[in-house]
């Protein structure tokens, strides 16, 4: 009986090596050498979990970067790591940049003219008569970016200001693509000096809509060092190309504190008096 | 006949245009101050041509046209240029607008005739003349009037149709001006039908407006063909792609102008402009405008110069009610919510509409329960619940591929829901966010 | 990540609950459902699985430098093969009843995934120690989750457990417990239950309350 | 004006009908279906009635998102769950079938809207799974009001004790025993069965009421009923020991299920194409199922199946948007 | 893989240096002959046990439906005929087979029949005693289902299954106590799966009795 | 009923492979994101399955009869292997092919599904003609229990679930409402 045993297994086993050696010769056809070594990482367990069938098609897409080997939840971490070195996929971070918001103009200090009702988004009431606040340019508070934020870097303050975690922040720019006012830039972390806001009216005609608008008067112009501030159609802006330049004496007079020396994360109050 | 002058689906909402149906249009006093944005057409705003300080006198132009999807603004009264700056406008953004003071006791009289006269004048001047009056359509959308009658010479066009329906609730000005006015809407269509070189027009009128069609009916100019169609009353019967469909029977292809199925579509209010001009020799300075709701002291039909802001329209009608909640630029379906009273009139604006407390929507949003309403109400057959569930879960790219573009954001699959979802504000973002999405693409 | 790093008793833990084979990565659902309608088929099933598991993880292991890197996976199936067709024939010499009930779930072994996801993933680079202790840590892992739906299947399902009758003879069985749909549910209702529990975990390490 | 104004988007007006309105009215038109039911099998009915809705609506409130009672979806699950049970069914099986209903068939799915099996169904089909004997039992309509049908008052968890006068429905009649009970008993309910299904004229008026409101869309019963009549008429034609058209429509829970079940609008197609094709299937389910299945009632069933080919359906029937040839892919 | 591959490229990403064939093959033999030696050996021990059970299976089986025979004949169809001794190339595990059992005195007591049909959930199988000559039923043992628990599987157990001792051929299931001699009482709650044992005896009766009175006589039939 | 036609019958809606039987649950959880996959795995599966059920009567018949110990061992090489051979005939024959449906034949190898029709097959001892009436019926009872499950996941992509509920936890739910449903087909051409 081991010998019928042995025969059979040998013959079956023999016979399909032989064809599958044959078809190997004739059939194959080329692809990229990379999904074999990873495939040859993976586990092999061709479970489908990731929602792929089959660790093949997973190597697949990781070689052409579609999916991210974490989605593979069989492999060790180990050999994760391994699949994501080999295929250089875990670029190293430059210098830390983080988003800055360009309005301050909280439910304390700038004023909302009618009831918005409708979908609770920014988006959304950015197209029904601006939401409803007074300052057209300004902050909607309904929270896309808070939304859009895939690293939990965004929290809605007690004013409908979104406050960004300077440490949690990636830049990876979705709350810049995310609020319809573009709100959003993204800056080095170590840059200071920020006005925070957008509105282009010149005058103190803005400040019945909000107190702490910039009214384009050029004391921060004068304060600061030649060029690194320019009003631009109605509002100071910082030539970040100078940026090297900035001090805190530029922030000293404006009048509204549109314009801000930052420590840290924005809105953490009491920087102006500190700097000055 | 019904099955010509109708299309599929859409909604009633209850048409309250009992209000001002049977008010004669009056002129309104002129207010203290005009606002004129830059920013009152389709296209490209015009640019400024006074600056502050400057003396104006009625008819003068402020901005000019900035290229060829362009027109010039005029100012609508004699006075003073005060200002030149943001100022909220109608659409719920800040636009530059040049503030005029308008002088107490200028007589108000227009410089001579600044418009050419009609008659002599070749296929091209009087597009020319069109668009140096400013002329745009009065619809709603703004869209400059000449460039609708020059179209491209690759799309014969066959037929002018004459948009009368004037389906939004509440607004009665197109209503009126085809009542009162009939001879001038026919004058306006000859002077369209000879530039745009068409043999037949046709107006089309809902049928709630009898004397509107009698009126139309009785002065008929006897050397055009001109046909006076009766429609259904239904929203949306006035938007282009339904009222083509009840003339002509066919169907404007998806993503394709009206000018590709051979038809020009105007409002009667553009054809009475494009009249008025030739007649007076006036620029476009002054509009019809609707003035009414549940939440307005006195309606009224009122002759108003562009720029008067709001709330002086507002007070010459008797000012709000105490139960006033929502003050609306154009018709409830359509039109735009204010927030800011001191928004001015534009030449696009048709109506305002002021609504009670008690007729604005409830807050409650419900989950959508599938009931197919909106499937039933939509005027172009999409999938309003479906495009709504990948709205909020935000998949614009399966939005395409379900035809978002094709959505003319009448409002219907919203007016429908009985889960009281804002779906044609979700497309509204959508179409926004699908943009965004399109521009940042490489 | 080789023979460098010693056994630890974290390989058996894993698999226990961490990367538990069943609820967390989801495989070998099909033996899993389909016999735990009584706790005796539950335990002997996993039985017959960590029998391979060992035998499988064993040999993989301490043979892992003679296979070639080609014919590797074919040589495990065999392995495993082997194992399965054994555990088959020891049931039934053993238990026939229970390797009748069972059906074809023993012989199914072989394509359970746990079994080629170990020998792959873990047996074939580490040592012979560190793979037993993970098929351990897996083979208990997958008996636990056997255990605990095939209790509560059978005590719903009949009133009892392991044939004993535990909640009296007035007691109205939920015969759907014992059926198809039942075992879906059962396993349905332990992750509703982990995902809820996990959402509460989150919630309170952002300090926000369980909503 | 002494509030600010209200900002919305367009369109500003919005028509009365809302969803908590149409739910209240489905509820409205089945108190006359519940009436009948206590006429035909009095208090046991009424209680049974009460435990599921019981039922339904603690599952709603304690695991809902919300304050959702006020929308009334849960008691239409309520009822229509209770009118598919027979009268003398233990009220805590009722209860559970409540709650298993809006739990697994509602609230997992993400709430009203969202599930895909119309719930009150997942509820009867677990009770028929976890308790066939005491779900098959029908008591015999009839008796006075306050005669308890069965072990109504069953301790939690036991078994129905009580030996109650039963008897058995037509359609299990004519499955196991080949008997066919006349329409008139049919139509007039003085038959077994489940509480719903004695009160055929009752649902159809509820129905031509609803479908009147525009609180459900006709077609979805029009398409049942043709497609079982059809399809009835062609069995029996072929073989006369197969019931006739008449038999189909007015025995079980087939006028329920078209009328309020197969019609709930979160568990069928969107589109009217769509509707004719899922009531179709309903019909020739039904009909197959009573015929050749093991069982001899397969409306429930019938409609679960439907219910969860419904995503399909809609896929296939999207509308073909103006102006184009094709349709929207879905 | 070392721990100083752990984040560069493993060993096996640079083309590996191809394996020999004649290794993978030698391995894949070596693999086979130990899987088949293993295999063999355990299942020659096992054998005997499992035999031991499959024969117990049959043997109880047949005892308890042919009412304790002293001893049995293995019967095998072949041809259309039934025959204690089938023809030598014939490989008997592919012939049908019933078993005619006979009491110590050697007279026959009847014939036990093994038949299957599907029923509520699956196909039911089952093994019963039949009095060729009359055709009344000796016993009735079900061996493999898939019914309900608690509903259908009742047709495995008392008082079901000793219904099946006395009634005539064919049977009729009826929902009440019976009242002739082909009257047979379907389980209430599992009629289905109570009715499909009496169509599979039916069945098979009207299929094997006219073969056993065939093969009693002595001649075809 | 004839005899194939209920084979065919219950594998496919009465002993519905996935949904009573608990066969082929990996690709039933796994792959069944989008209905236009889970209907090609569906039918890569059929094909497969008809390959499994002919090639495993024929060892059977002819090599196996005895040696029923090598069983499950030579099923699994032999299945394996065919699979692989096919896979790589098909992405030289029709790489469209191969893209549509080749690319779920590893997956199909280790599922149980066609393990498991090889093992019933055998068990029931069927003959070639049942084995393939089998096959197909186990095949589409497979794509229907896919298509299903895929196109009610695809409508609940777009619900609001409960963040507890999501993923794995909701797709056994729907699962067991499923098989509720298909217990009404249990016996379908029964007494
Ligand atoms: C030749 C020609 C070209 C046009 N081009 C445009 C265009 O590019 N964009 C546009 O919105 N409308 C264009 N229109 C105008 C549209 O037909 C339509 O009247 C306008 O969009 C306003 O329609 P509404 O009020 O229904 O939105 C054009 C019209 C003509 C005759
Ligand atoms: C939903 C909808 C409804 C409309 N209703 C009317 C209407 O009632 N009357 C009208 O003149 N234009 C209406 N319009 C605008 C027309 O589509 C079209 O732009 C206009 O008739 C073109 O004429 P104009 O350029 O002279 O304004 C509507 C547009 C939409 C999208
Ligand atoms: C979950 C469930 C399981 C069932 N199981 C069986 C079964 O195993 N056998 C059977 O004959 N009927 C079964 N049935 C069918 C019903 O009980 C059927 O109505 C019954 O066979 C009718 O018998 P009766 O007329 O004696 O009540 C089942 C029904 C359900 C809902
Ligand atoms: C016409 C109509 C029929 C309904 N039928 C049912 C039903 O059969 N079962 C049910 O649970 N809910 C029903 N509902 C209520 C509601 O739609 C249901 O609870 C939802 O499925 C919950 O998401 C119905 C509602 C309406 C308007
Ligand atoms: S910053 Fe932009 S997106 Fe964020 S809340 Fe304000 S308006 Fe919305
Ligand atoms: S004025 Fe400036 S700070 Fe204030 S709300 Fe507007 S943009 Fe923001
Ligand atoms: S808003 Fe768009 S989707 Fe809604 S009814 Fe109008 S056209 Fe259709
Ligand atoms: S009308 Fe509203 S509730 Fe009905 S299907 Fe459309 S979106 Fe959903
Ligand atoms: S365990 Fe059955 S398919 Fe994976």
């Amino acid at each position: 009986m081991v010998l019928d045993a042995i025969l059979i297994l040998g013959g079956v086993g023999l016979a399909f090596g032989i064809l599958i050696a044959l078809a190997n010769a004739n059939l194959t056809v080329w692809e990229d050498p990379r999904i074999g070594v990873v495939t040859s990482i993976l586990p092999g367990a061709n479970c489908g979990a990731c929602g792929l069938p089959g660790c093949r098609s997973f190597a697949e897409a990781a070689v052409a970067g579609t999916i991210q080997v974490s989605q593979c939840s069989v492999a060790t971490e180990a050999s994760r790591d391994q699949i994501a070195g080999y295929l250089g996929v875990d670029a190293g971070v430059a210098v830390k940049r983080v988003a800055r918001l360009l309005c301050a103009g909280g439910t304390d200090v700038a004023i909302q003219r009618a009831e918005y009702r409708g979908v609770a988004t920014c988006g959304a009431a950015a197209a029904v008569a601006g939401g409803g606040k007074g300052c057209t340019w300004g902050c909607l508070g309904l929270a896309d970016c808070e939304r859009s934020c895939d690293f939990g870097a965004i929290h809605m303050n007690a004013h409908g200001i979104p406050v960004v975690d300077p440490v949690a922040c990636t830049a990876c720019g979705d709350c810049v693509e995310a609020c319809p006012k573009t709100l959003f830039t993204i800056l080095p972390v170590d840059q200071p000096l920020l006005v925070q806001c957008k509105n282009l009216m010149v005058g103190d005609d803005i400040l019945s809509q909000c107190e702490v608008a910039c009214t384009a008067c050029g004391k921060c112009v004068q304060d600061a060092e030649p060029g690194l501030i320019s009003i631009a159609s109605g509002v100071a802006v910082v030539n970040q190309e100078l940026a090297a330049l900035a001090d805190a004496r530029a922030v000293a007079r404006c009048p509204t504190n549109a314009i801000v020396w930052l420590s840290g994360a924005q809105f953490t109050r009491a920087p102006v008096s500190e700097a000055a | 006949m019904w099955f010509t002058s109708g299309f599929a689906h859409g909604v009633h909402p209850p048409e309250s245009k009992e209000l001002t149906a049977q008010l004669p249009i009056r002129r309104m006093a002129y207010p203290k101050e005009i606002v004129l944005p830059l920013r009152q057409h389709a296209g490209k705003p015009a640019t400024l041509c006074v600056k502050v300080g400057d003396r104006v006198e009625r008819g003068d132009k402020v901005g000019e046209a900035d290229g060829y999807i362009s027109v010039p603004i005029h100012s609508s009264a004699a006075g003073k240029v005060v200002d030149v700056d943001w100022w909220p406008h109608p659409d719920g953004t800040m636009a530059m607008a040049v503030r005029i003071l308008v002088d107490p006791y200028a007589p108000q009289i227009p410089r001579p005739r600044m418009v050419p006269h009609w008659e002599g004048l070749s296929v091209d001047e009087v597009v020319q003349a069109v668009q140096d009056a400013g002329v745009v359509g009065l619809g709603g959308a703004g869209f400059p009037t000449h460039v609708k009658l020059a179209p491209p010479k690759d799309f014969p066009i066959h037929t002018l149709i004459i948009n009368g329906a004037e389906c939004e609730p509440y607004l009665t000005s197109d209503h009126r001006t085809m009542a009162e006015y009939p001879k001038r809407v026919h004058f306006g269509i000859r002077v369209m039908m000879q530039t745009l070189g068409v043999s037949k027009a046709v107006i089309g009128v809902e049928r709630n407006k009898p004397d509107a069609i009698e009126a139309l009916t009785r002065t008929i100019p006897t050397d055009l063909d001109i046909t006076i169609l009766p429609l259904t009353v239904k929203y949306p019967q006035g938007a282009e792609k339904m009222l083509i469909h009840a003339v002509t029977g066919h169907e404007v292809a998806s993503g394709k102008l009206p000018v590709s199925a051979g038809v020009v579509v105007q409002n009667v209010g553009s054809a009475a402009a494009i009249a008025e001009v030739f007649e007076t020799g006036l620029p476009l300075i002054e509009r019809i405008v609707t003035v009414t709701g549940h939440g307005l002291t006195r309606p009224a039909n009122l002759i108003v110069p562009v720029g008067t802001k709001l709330r002086d329209l507002l007070d010459q009608c008797g000012g709000l009610t105490a139960d006033a909640a929502q003050v609306i630029a154009g018709g409830p379906m359509m039109g735009l919510a204010q927030a800011n009273l001191d928004a001015p009139i534009t030449k696009g604006t048709t109506g305002i509409v002021v609504l009670a407390r008690q007729e604005t929507r409830t807050e409650r949003v419900y989950p959508c329960i599938h009931c197919g309403r909106c499937l039933d109400a939509c005027p172009v057959f999409l999938n309003p619940s479906l495009l709504g569930d990948l709205a909020r879960v935000g998949r614009y790219d399966e939005m395409t591929d379900a035809h978002l573009s094709d959505c003319m954001l009448c409002g219907s699959c919203s007016y429908v829901c009985p889960s009281n979802i804002p779906l044609s504000q979700l497309f509204q973002v959508s179409k926004a966010g699908l943009r965004r999405a399109q521009a940042s693409a490489p | 990540m080789s023979d460098q790093v010693p056994a630890t008793f974290d390989d058996f833990l894993r698999g226990v609950w961490r990367e538990n084979p069943v609820v967390v990565q989801m495989l070998g659902l099909c033996p899993t459902l389909a016999v735990t309608n009584s706790v005796a088929n539950g335990l002997a099933m996993a039985m017959a699985t960590a029998f391979v598991l060992l035998g499988s993880n064993l040999l993989v292991s301490s043979l892992k430098k003679w296979i070639p890197h080609e014919v590797r996976i074919t040589s495990y199936v065999l392995i495993i093969a082997t194992f399965v067709t054994i555990a088959d024939m020891l049931l039934e010499a053993a238990v026939p009843v229970v390797h009748k009930q069972l059906g074809p779930f023993v012989a199914l072994i072989v394509v359970n995934c746990i079994i080629l996801g170990r020998a792959e993933a873990f047996a074939s680079r580490q040592s012979v120690k560190r793979s037993l202790l993970d098929a351990l840590g897996t083979a208990a892992g997958f008996t636990l989750v056997l255990v605990l739906l095939s209790a509560v299947r059978e005590l719903l399902g009949t009133g009892a457990l392991l044939g004993i009758d535990l909640l009296g003879p007035r007691f109205e069985p939920w015969v759907i417990m014992v059926l198809p749909p039942g075992g879906f549910l059962t396993l349905g209702v332990v992750m509703l239950v982990l995902g809820w529990h996990a959402k509460r975990s989150t919630g309170r390490a952002n300090g926000e309350g369980a909503a | 004006m002494s509030t600010p104004l209200v900002v919305t988007a367009s369109p500003h007006l919005k028509d009365r009908d809302s969803t908590p309105r149409i739910m209240w009215h489905v509820v409205l038109s089945l108190l006359p279906v519940i009436a009948v039911a206590g006429f035909s099998f009095g208090i046991s009915a009424l209680l049974v009635i009460a435990a599921t809705t019981i039922g339904a609506l603690v599952t709603e409130r304690g695991f809902g998102r919300g304050d959702t009672l006020g929308d009334g979806s849960a008691v239409i699950t309520g009822i229509l769950l209770g009118l598919c049970l027979p009268a003398g069914l233990p009220l805590w099986m009722a209860v559970l079938g409540g709650i298993f209903g809006v739990g697994f068939g509602k609230l997992v799915f993400g709430g009203l809207g969202q599930n895909v099996f119309n719930p009150a169904l997942i509820g009867r089909a677990f009770l028929q799974a976890a308790f066939p004997v005491a779900i098959t039992t029908w008591p015999a309509a009839g008796q006075s009001f306050w005669t308890l049908r069965g072990d109504t008052f069953a301790f939690p968890f036991t078994s129905a004790q009580t030996d109650a006068l039963t008897e058995a429905t037509p359609l299990g009649l004519h499955k196991f025993e080949g008997t066919l009970t006349p329409l008139r008993e049919l139509i007039l309910g003085t038959t077994g069965g489940s509480l719903g299904e004695t009160a055929a004229l009752v649902i159809l008026a509820g129905g031509a009421y609803l479908a009147w409101r525009g609180y459900l869309n006709w077609r979805i019963p029009v398409s049942v009923l043709l497609s079982t009549a059809l399809l009835a008429t062609v069995m029996h034609t072929v073989d006369p020991t197969h019931p006739d058209a008449w038999f189909m429509l007015f025995s079980g829970g087939l006028m329920l299920g078209a009328v309020y079940m197969a019609t709930d609008m979160v568990t069928s197609p969107v589109t009217n194409t769509g509707r004719w094709i899922f009531g179709a299937g309903i019909g020739v389910l039904v009909v197959v199922i009573r015929l050749w299945g093991g069982l001899p009632e397969g409306v429930m069933y019938a409609i679960l199946l439907m219910n969860a080919l419904v995503p399909f359906i809609n896929r296939m029937t999207q509308p073909r948007v103006f102006g184009t040839r094709r349709r929207v892919p879905g | 893989m070392s721990a100083g591959h752990a984040h560069g490229a493993p060993p096996e990403m640079e083309p590996a240096p191809a394996v020999p064939s004649w290794r993978l093959l030698a391995t894949l033999g070596f693999a086979g002959a130990l899987a088949g030696g293993l295999i063999v050996t355990v299942y020659s021990a096992t054998l005997p046990r499992i035999e031991a059970h499959r024969a117990e299976l049959v043997e109880s089986a047949v005892r308890e439906v042919l009412k304790a025979p002293a001893r049995w004949d293995t019967l095998y169809l072949e041809g259309g005929v039934l025959t204690k001794t089938p023809s030598a190339g014939a490989d008997r595990r592919q012939l049908e087979r019933v078993f005619l059992g006979y009491t110590a005195s050697d007279s026959v007591i009847g014939a036990a029949v093994t038949a299957g049909e599907p029923g509520f959930s699956d196909v039911i199988s089952l093994i019963f005693g039949l009095e060729p000559t009359r055709g009344t039923l000796l016993g009735m043992k079900v061996l493999a289902h898939k019914e309900t628990p608690g509903l259908g599987d009742k047709i495995e157990k008392t008082p079901f299954t000793s219904r099946f001792d006395g009634p005539a051929t064919p049977l009729r299931g009826v929902k009440s106590a019976p009242s002739t001699p082909n009257d047979l009482q379907t389980i209430t709650g599992a009629t289905i799966s109570s009715r499909t044992v009496v169509n599979i005896i039916n069945n098979a009766t009207s299929r094997w009795q006219p073969l056993l009175q065939a093969y009693l006589r002595g001649g075809t039939p | 009923m004839s005899d194939l036609t209920w084979i065919l019958l219950s594998a496919l809606l009465i002993n519905n492979f996935t949904l009573t039987l608990f066969l082929g649950l990996c690709p039933f959880f796994g792959v069944t994101s989008k209905t236009e996959t889970a209907l090609r795995l569906g039918t890569a599966n059929v094909f497969v399955m008809v390959i499994t059920s002919t090639s495993v009567w024929f060892l059977n018949r002819f090599i196996l009869a005895n040696a029923p110990y090598l069983r499950i061992i030579s099923f699994i090489i032999v299945i394996a292997s065919l699979v692989q051979i096919v896979e790589m005939a098909i992405k030289k024959l029709s790489p469209t092919l191969f893209r549509a449906l080749g690319i779920y034949l590893p997956l199909i190898t280790t599922n149980c599904a066609i393990f498991g029709l090889a093992i019933f097959q055998t068990n029931r001892g069927y003959d070639l003609w049942q084995g393939l009436a089998f096959a197909v019926g186990a095949g589409l009872g497979l794509t229907l229990a896919l298509a299903l499950m895929a196109s009610i996941r695809e409508r609940l992509d777009l619900a609001d679930v409960p963040s507890a509920a999501q993923g794995f936890g909701l797709s056994l739910i729907i699962a067991s409402c499923l098989a509720l449903a298909f217990m009404g087909f249990a016996g379908l051409g029964a007494g």
